[in-house]
């Protein structure tokens, strides 16, 4: 208990500490200041995010756990923070605008946003089933509440009571997996865990895995628990699905992987079933179901659990290169969608958010670079190379071959195809349809953001060794 | 070699997309003209370096030439390089690319300067599948170019352009999803995704089946074969000529590219044991599709329908696996190349002047447009086969190549020879002679541009036709050392079959479960 | 018969020891009901009831007579059974407190070692009651008292538990008997936590009074305003219940304040003749003397606004308490150097 | 009899089934959904406390305190959310909660 | 009996006890009292007016706040029981542990503060 003598002992945490003070001090400030200060705490929020990353960098690198043994600091870890960490301070810029023109600039949006992230950051470090409650709970509560935050609006308090009731249910099955876990074998510490269940699984964990990996499924929206997506996504305020879409799927994966390959990697055989089946139902339903959407953000809560379906197809595998392909998949994975709600958050035409997919007609033709990175994205989100998507597809797969997985290979890469085909869908309504009266101007943060993950999107093939060295090394410091 | 002469071919294109699209700003007139000389200036001068390649290939090696290796992926690497197989179609598509630029010179008017890019960024694409020596790669540019080529038939195509881009766009991805997984159980087969050592690897048997296929469902849709063709008279008919040109001439023969570069001589087994099928389904496609473009009333959809037909001869000579089927199939791509090319630009020539397809509205042409008429009539005849043109090489030499393996197929594909005749005289009679159609009664014949664009097709026609060596020296040497590995590679699996009939029985019903057999 | 001496006879010997002390305290309660109303008529320069009986002695049972005889009114639009229920939970929540309270050494129904936390829970508990009576009632008046009465006990029992909470600091433990031990020093009186955490009694002995809805904090049935606030649509002896739950409560929180600062059963001064007089006679006297408190309070101090009342629990006694919280907890870890600095 | 191990589990079972049917039949009222919410959280505390007496392990209970908190602040902000819902619509019934479909 | 059953036993019985003579007294009046209803005397209290409309209205946003502050702070004071009762035990370590548990919950005080939840105007 009383290892930690001197704050020395606490740096690998000190991410955390840091971003946890932050949020308060920018809690403080904005409260004694007052409303007017809302613009600058969210400014100051986007660079806190952003000197976090730094410090994550610039901490040394190695294995380090934490309070006996229930916090764990590794390249693993220091990948997936930095990665959540860009998708919220990304998330936070592309608010900015939005927030000032309708009206919700508020200081607590970005505290919460800050909270959010710091309950995602003690999630990918979780290394005890108490410590991955309490990241999840830290990440949940404050997201329940910003789908929630245009409060004078119906459909958004309607998605956050969605989103709220789905998911407590859902923390609940995931407590219920855990506690079951934790009576069948003796420690919530994933190290004890996997040793106790190194001779196979009864029933009892068996059905704590099972809990376990439902409560996993919802916080990534994988079928079945991906019911609340579409309306959360379509309700909540676009800056805030964007953030749904990115940051909290980068935690819930990280989760999901570390859990299953440090605590289970005794009982291979029975969670992979899960996953398989988890995977090739979200990569169905994905694609099938978005067909026929009229509305974007509901289109992309469809995608985004078709994506979630294929990075799962990584993690299936169980082997360092499926976890080395779940890394660059949700990279590349928050880097389209980033650039692709910088899209959605520039369709505003006459000081309205307009939001369905006929508006974008003949884009085209009135904003020809947004509709080329559109498009691009779109393409890219199919998995068409030489786009960015093409290489996520390509490492999962590569696993999941390499596992001897061919029939969730062969269906995963069909339902790819007919995922594309919605995504067509979109390209040829910005580019075969005619024109539709034109967005207004381009706000100069989302403009940026777009350019930055347009371009990262398309040139990434001409050097991806980066990303690709450093997802290796994270993946190997799981197993 | 001091400089990277294969990646300044296959990516000059793209730095002209580059150029187009900084240049050409705005949509005024000046902005078009900037986009058509700047992408033409670019196409040609890609096919003048293209022609280094010529000059300092030594046809006598089979090895790969000007190849270019660098660390890309960890898994893959960048790795081009050519051979006498590839080299023919990279200097196709380099070849055709001005003339396409030129074609589409007054017949493009809405959105140049996008047009002129995705064409550009079309060419780097495909000269990239066949200079690419990594599977990976390969396949980065072959899928790639669905893209912009989606975007051609989409943007700029007919009234039902959309079905048509749709159609081209999901038939193809879904095949080659499928070469993709193949590709990555050849990863972690042989360790790599390097042509060249994957080319020497020889897969076991039991995975040289599905492998097989699944690349065989990539290139059978891109070649396209009977019955997975149905996308190709859509994506034609609703193409504009020059995305028409393009498609038939180079995007097909990817298909055959990719079974001679990849089917052949990496599942040697499995083709052996597949050819059957290819050859039913080749002859099918022969007959079958010749028998529909008898019954067309769109002159691009009879053509693309013919094209389907020259691809029937292709794979039947590719499968046959004979030095003279082979080098007849590479033939017969490179001169369908040129001849449906061409034949398409035929068809964009009247279609600019009239604005439809249909054959009945056209009669008599040949009284107005004499040139017209004389230039249509020889790639008519080239597209028929007649001999002294390069269409006869190419059907001629896969048909004897055919002949010595499999004479029921070879004789059934000769019957392919008389209906192709028939469809195609009867299209040209239908058009060119007759009494003048009062419809047609103001239309001129080419002009200088057109003719400029028909030159060189017409001597290269001829040219092939008279003087074929060239061309089948160029890949001979590859060809050669191809077949000679596959035949030995078959050889030793047959003696193993004889050895022990069981034992090839149990294999084939590992092909059905793979999964033990690749470990 | 050996289950008889092992299993039932303890039972039996708990039965009557529940039976006396719930007896002894609803006489109890009947008599400082009485004297609840003598002090504040005597404040007032009345005589407060004096009919039945010598000095009124018999008018709590008299009163109890007459709320039984009445008839019982149910309202129509009601919800019955949560209704009835409303009184029956209110009273033996109240009364169920008194399970763990020792009066004496050892002189407790169950001396469980977390009573702290069960006194602290029972007396949540009984917001249920208001609740429930205050919606059962289907009345706008008893509705909105409700509401007020719970929001008011709730706003109370935040600084109660910070107030416990110091007092746990310096005890150690949950129980209440060594609560009481805990106090039993050299300095008699001065021992008690009284002292050390006087603010703490303060604030203890005002939140204890808004806790019960007393005044002056009882606007929740202010009569001049509210007629009689949730049980508005009770009468008979639901109401009566209701009364009757109050008064233990008070009762209850008189116990609670001499066990955690008057040092429960223990003499004022730890010499003998005190040591000789039995220490549940100490314990009564020290109650009475808060209940004494609770009887003036009524008499001298006019009522609160509702808004003042919030105010005064949530931005006083509630920074107050957490910073005592803080305090205390600071001395009790660092008060040694705080020493050694001084000598 | 003696109540073991599988009763605690038992009972925790039972609560947490009713729980789970209580968020999915009830059609009424959405404060029924947060006590079957808080209802499934006290399943797993039983389940956490059974557990940790079993194996004489403090940190089942430890847990468990952790579960009481987070099912408050969960409670709260689930209260706060349906006040504001409640503000917009006027109605806290099931039913009610479709402006979009799905 | 066991210690726990030895603890907990009176407390049941005395509650047992304390309920028998509740239910005995709501029970009595119906019992021993002369009973005629009538609808006015039914009908709920409304100053004399007959009822406007339901009785269970909307009310005050505020009450929700109050009872979620209470939430809030009741655990709180949960958590500081063990740590209370413990305090010897956990020594510095426990002691800077709560003392920042209690600082992030007075920066959520402040919060309620400044946004003037606590008024009652």
């Amino acid at each position: 208990m009383n290892t930690l003598t001197s704050i020395n002992a606490l740096q690998p945490i000190f991410p955390e500490i840091v971003l946890a003070i932050g949020a308060m001090a920018l809690l403080m400030l904005s409260v004694f200041v007052g409303e007017r200060s809302a613009r600058f705490v969210n400014t100051l929020c986007i660079l806190l995010l952003i000197g976090i990353g730094a410090l994550i960098v610039w901490l040394p690198a190695g294995r380090v756990t934490l309070f006996d043994g229930s916090f764990v600091v590794d390249d693993f870890a220091r990948f997936l923070k930095l990665l959540t960490l860009a998708g919220s301070a990304g998330t936070l810029i592309l608010s900015l605008d939005y927030l000032t023109k309708e009206n919700l600039q508020k200081a607590e949006y970005g505290v919460l946003v800050l909270l959010a992230t710091l309950g995602m950051l003690v999630l990918i470090s979780a290394n005890d089933l108490i410590a991955l409650y309490l990241g999840l709970e830290l990440m949940s509560l404050p997201l329940y509440v910003i789908a929630s935050s245009n409060r004078d609006n119906a459909k958004s308090t309607e998605a956050g009571l969605k989103y709220f009731v789905l998911g407590a249910l859902s923390s609940g099955m995931l407590l219920y997996g855990a506690s079951l876990i934790y009576g069948f074998t003796g420690t919530v510490n994933f190290a004890g865990i996997a040793k106790a269940a190194q001779g196979g699984a009864g029933t009892g964990l068996i059905f704590g895995i099972v809990f376990l990996f439902a409560g996993f499924c919802f916080k990534i929206s994988a079928v079945p628990f991906h019911m609340w997506t579409p309306d959360v996504y379509e309700g909540a305020p676009t800056p805030v699905t964007a953030f749904f879409a990115a940051a909290p799927k980068v935690a819930g994966i990280a989760i999901f992987v570390r859990a299953t390959i440090v605590a289970f990697p005794g009982v291979t055989h029975s969670w992979q079933q899960i996953v398989v089946f988890v995977a090739i139902a979200s990569m169905a339903l994905g694609a099938f179901a978005a067909i026929g959407q009229k509305n974007i953000k509901r289109l992309m809560a469809y995608s985004s659990i078709g994506h979630m379906g294929f990075a799962l197809v990584g993690l299936a595998a169980g082997t360092a290169e499926g976890v080395q392909g779940v890394l660059i998949y949700m990279t590349i994975y928050v880097g389209m969608t980033l650039g692709t709600f910088a899209c959605i958050l520039s369709m505003r035409r006459d000081g309205v958010m307009v939001e369905n997919i006929s508006d974008l007609s003949g884009l085209s033709r009135t904003k020809p670079t947004m509709a080329f990175m559109l498009a691009m994205l779109l393409f890219s989100l199919a998995g068409v190379p030489p786009l960015a998507g093409f290489f996520g597809k390509f490492y999962v797969f590569l696993a999941a071959v390499n596992a001897g997985l061919f029939t969730l290979a062969v269906l995963g890469v069909l339902s790819s195809v007919v995922g594309a085909f919605y995504y067509l869908a979109i390209v040829k309504v910005m580019y075969f349809d005619q024109p539709a009266p034109a967005f207004q101007r381009i706000p100069v943060l989302v403009g940026l953001m777009l350019a930055v993950f347009g371009t990262l999107n398309i040139v990434f093939f001409l050097y991806p060794a980066p990303l690709i060295g450093a997802a290796t090394a994270a993946a190997k410091s799981l197993f | 070699m001091a400089w990277p002469v294969l990646s300044v071919v296959t990516f000059l294109p793209i730095l002209g997309a580059l150029l187009v699209l900084i240049m050409a700003r705005g949509n005024g007139p000046i902005a078009k003209g900037t986009a058509r000389w700047i992408a033409l200036w670019t196409t040609s001068i890609t096919f003048a370096v293209s022609l280094v390649l010529v000059r300092r290939f030594d046809p006598s090696s089979p090895e790969f030439q000007f190849t270019e290796k660098h660390d890309w992926l960890g898994v893959a690497s960048y790795h081009m390089g050519v051979d006498g197989i590839s080299l023919p179609f990279i200097i196709l598509t380099t070849a055709l690319m001005p003339i396409c630029i030129l074609a589409s010179w007054t017949s493009v008017q809405r959105r140049v300067k996008e047009y002129m890019i995705a064409f550009l960024v079309l060419e780097a694409l495909m000269i990239g599948t066949f200079a690419a020596l990594d599977l990976v790669l390969f396949y980065l540019f072959f899928e790639g170019g669905l893209i912009p080529m989606f975007l051609i038939i989409g943007i700029w195509g007919g009234p039902r352009r959309v079905y048509a881009s749709f159609k081209f766009f999901l038939y193809t991805f879904a095949g080659s999803v499928l070469m993709l997984l193949a590709i990555m159980a050849m990863y972690w087969q042989a360790g790599t995704t390097d042509i060249p050592t994957l080319l020497r690897h020889g897969f076991p048997a039991g995975m040289q089946y599905w492998a097989w296929l699944a690349f065989f469902a990539s290139f059978a849709v891109k070649m396209p074969m009977w019955p997975v063709h149905t996308w190709l008279p859509d994506a034609h008919v609703e193409a504009p000529t020059a995305g028409s040109v393009i498609l038939a001439a180079i995007l097909l023969k990817m298909g055959g590219y990719g079974f001679l570069r990849f089917s052949l001589p990496m599942f040697p087994i499995a083709s052996d044991y597949f050819a059957p099928l290819v050859w039913t389904m080749s002859v099918i496609a022969i007959v079958y599709t010749s028998l529909v473009a008898l019954m067309q009333e769109d002159i691009k959809k009879l053509i693309a329908y013919s094209s389907v037909a020259h691809m029937g001869y292709v794979t039947m000579g590719i499968f046959a696996a004979t030095h003279q089927g082979v080098s007849g199939a590479v033939f017969q791509m490179i001169s369908h190349g040129i001849v449906s090319g061409a034949l398409f630009l035929c068809v964009g020539v009247i279609y600019d002047r009239m604005h439809t397809r249909e054959i009945a509205f056209y009669g008599g042409l040949a009284h107005r447009m004499p040139v017209f008429a004389f230039v249509f009539m020889l790639f008519t005849m080239a597209n028929v086969g007649l001999p002294g043109t390069s269409g006869f090489v190419g059907e001629f030499l896969t048909l004897i190549g055919t002949f010595k393996v499999n004479i029921p197929v070879a004789t059934f594909a000769t019957i392919g020879v008389i209906l192709s005749a028939a469809y195609a005289l009867w299209l040209y009679r239908k058009i060119a002679f007759g009494t003048l159609k009062p419809a047609v009664e103001g239309i001129r014949d080419m002009g200088l541009r057109e003719a400029l664009i028909f030159a060189p097709l017409v001597v290269l026609t001829i040219l092939f036709g008279v003087a074929p060596k060239p061309v089948l020296d160029m890949s001979s040497a590859s060809i050669a050392h191809l077949l000679d590995g596959y035949g030995k590679a078959v050889k030793t699996a047959k003696e193993e079959g004889s050895k022990a009939a069981a034992a090839a029985d149990a294999r084939l019903e590992a092909s059905v479960t793979p999964v033990s057999a690749t470990r | 018969m050996d289950f008889f001496w092992t299993t039932l006879w303890p039972l039996i010997i708990i039965l009557a020891q529940s039976l006396l002390l719930l007896v002894l305290l609803l006489v109890g309660i009947a008599y400082i009901l009485l004297a609840d109303r003598k002090i504040w008529a005597a404040v007032q320069m009345r005589r407060g009831p004096n009919v039945v009986g010598p000095w009124g002695l018999l008018q709590s049972f008299a009163d109890l007579l007459k709320f039984i005889v009445k008839e019982p009114v149910i309202p129509a639009g009601s919800n019955k059974g949560v209704f009835l229920l409303a009184p029956l939970v209110t009273c033996v929540l109240a009364l169920a407190g008194w399970a763990v309270i020792p009066v004496n050494l050892g002189w407790a129904i169950a001396d469980i070692n977390v009573g702290v936390l069960y006194i602290f829970a029972i007396s949540s508990l009984g917001v249920y009651g208001i609740i429930m009576a205050g919606w059962a009632s289907n009345s706008k008046y008893p509705f909105l008292a409700a509401l007020r009465s719970a929001a008011q006990m709730v706003s109370y029992e935040v600084s109660i538990g910070f107030v416990i909470i110091t007092v746990l600091l310096c005890a150690g433990s949950l129980n209440l008997t060594k609560i009481v031990e805990a106090q039993n020093g050299p300095y008699g009186l001065l021992s008690w936590y009284w002292l050390p955490l006087f603010p703490m009694f303060v604030i203890f002995f005002i939140s204890a009074l808004a806790e019960t809805n007393r005044p002056p904090f009882d606007l929740v049935e202010a009569e001049s305003e509210l007629v009689a606030g949730f049980m508005v649509e009770y009468g008979s002896s639901p109401y009566m219940m209701f009364m009757l739950g109050e008064y233990v409560a008070i009762a209850t929180m008189c116990a609670m304040g001499t066990i955690l600062f008057l040092g429960g059963w223990l003499p004022p001064v730890p010499y003998a003749p005190f040591t000789w007089v039995p220490g549940v006679i100490w314990f009564v006297l020290k109650a009475l003397f808060l209940f004494f408190g609770f009887a003036m309070a009524k008499a001298i101090v006019p009522r609160y606004r509702y808004d003042q009342l919030m105010r005064l629990g949530w931005k006083v006694f509630l920074p107050l308490s957490l910073a005592m919280v803080v305090i205390v907890a600071g001395f009790l870890q660092y008060g040694h150097l705080a020493k050694a600095a001084i000598k | 009899m003696t109540i073991g191990l599988g009763h605690y589990l038992s009972v925790a079972a039972i609560l947490f089934t009713l729980g789970i049917f209580g968020i999915f039949l009830n059609r009424k009222n959405v404060i029924i959904i947060l006590m079957s919410i808080e209802l499934i959280l006290l399943s797993v505390n039983i389940n956490l406390v059974a557990f940790s007496t079993h194996l004489g392990d403090i940190t089942g209970q430890i847990f468990a305190l952790l579960v009481l908190t987070v099912a408050a602040a969960e409670a709260a902000i689930g209260l706060a959310i349906l006040v504001v819902f409640f503000r917009n619509r006027g109605t806290i019934a099931v039913e009610d909660i479709n402006m979009m479909k799905g | 009996m066991s210690g726990l059953l030895q603890d907990y036993l009176p407390l049941v019985i005395f509650i047992g006890v304390s309920l028998v003579i509740g239910l005995a007294l709501l029970v009595a009046p119906f019992i021993v009292a002369f009973q005629q209803p009538d609808p006015e005397k039914l009908s709920a209290y409304e100053c004399g007016f007959n009822a406007f409309d339901d009785a269970r209205m909307k009310f005050d946003v505020r009450f929700y706040l109050v009872a979620i502050l209470f939430i809030i702070f009741d655990l709180e004071v949960s958590f500081l029981f063990p740590w209370a009762v413990a305090f010897k035990e956990v020594g510095v370590f426990g002691f800077w542990s709560m003392m920042l548990f209690l600082g992030v919950l007075t920066i959520g005080f402040i919060y309620e503060w400044k946004k003037g939840a606590l008024e009652w105007d």
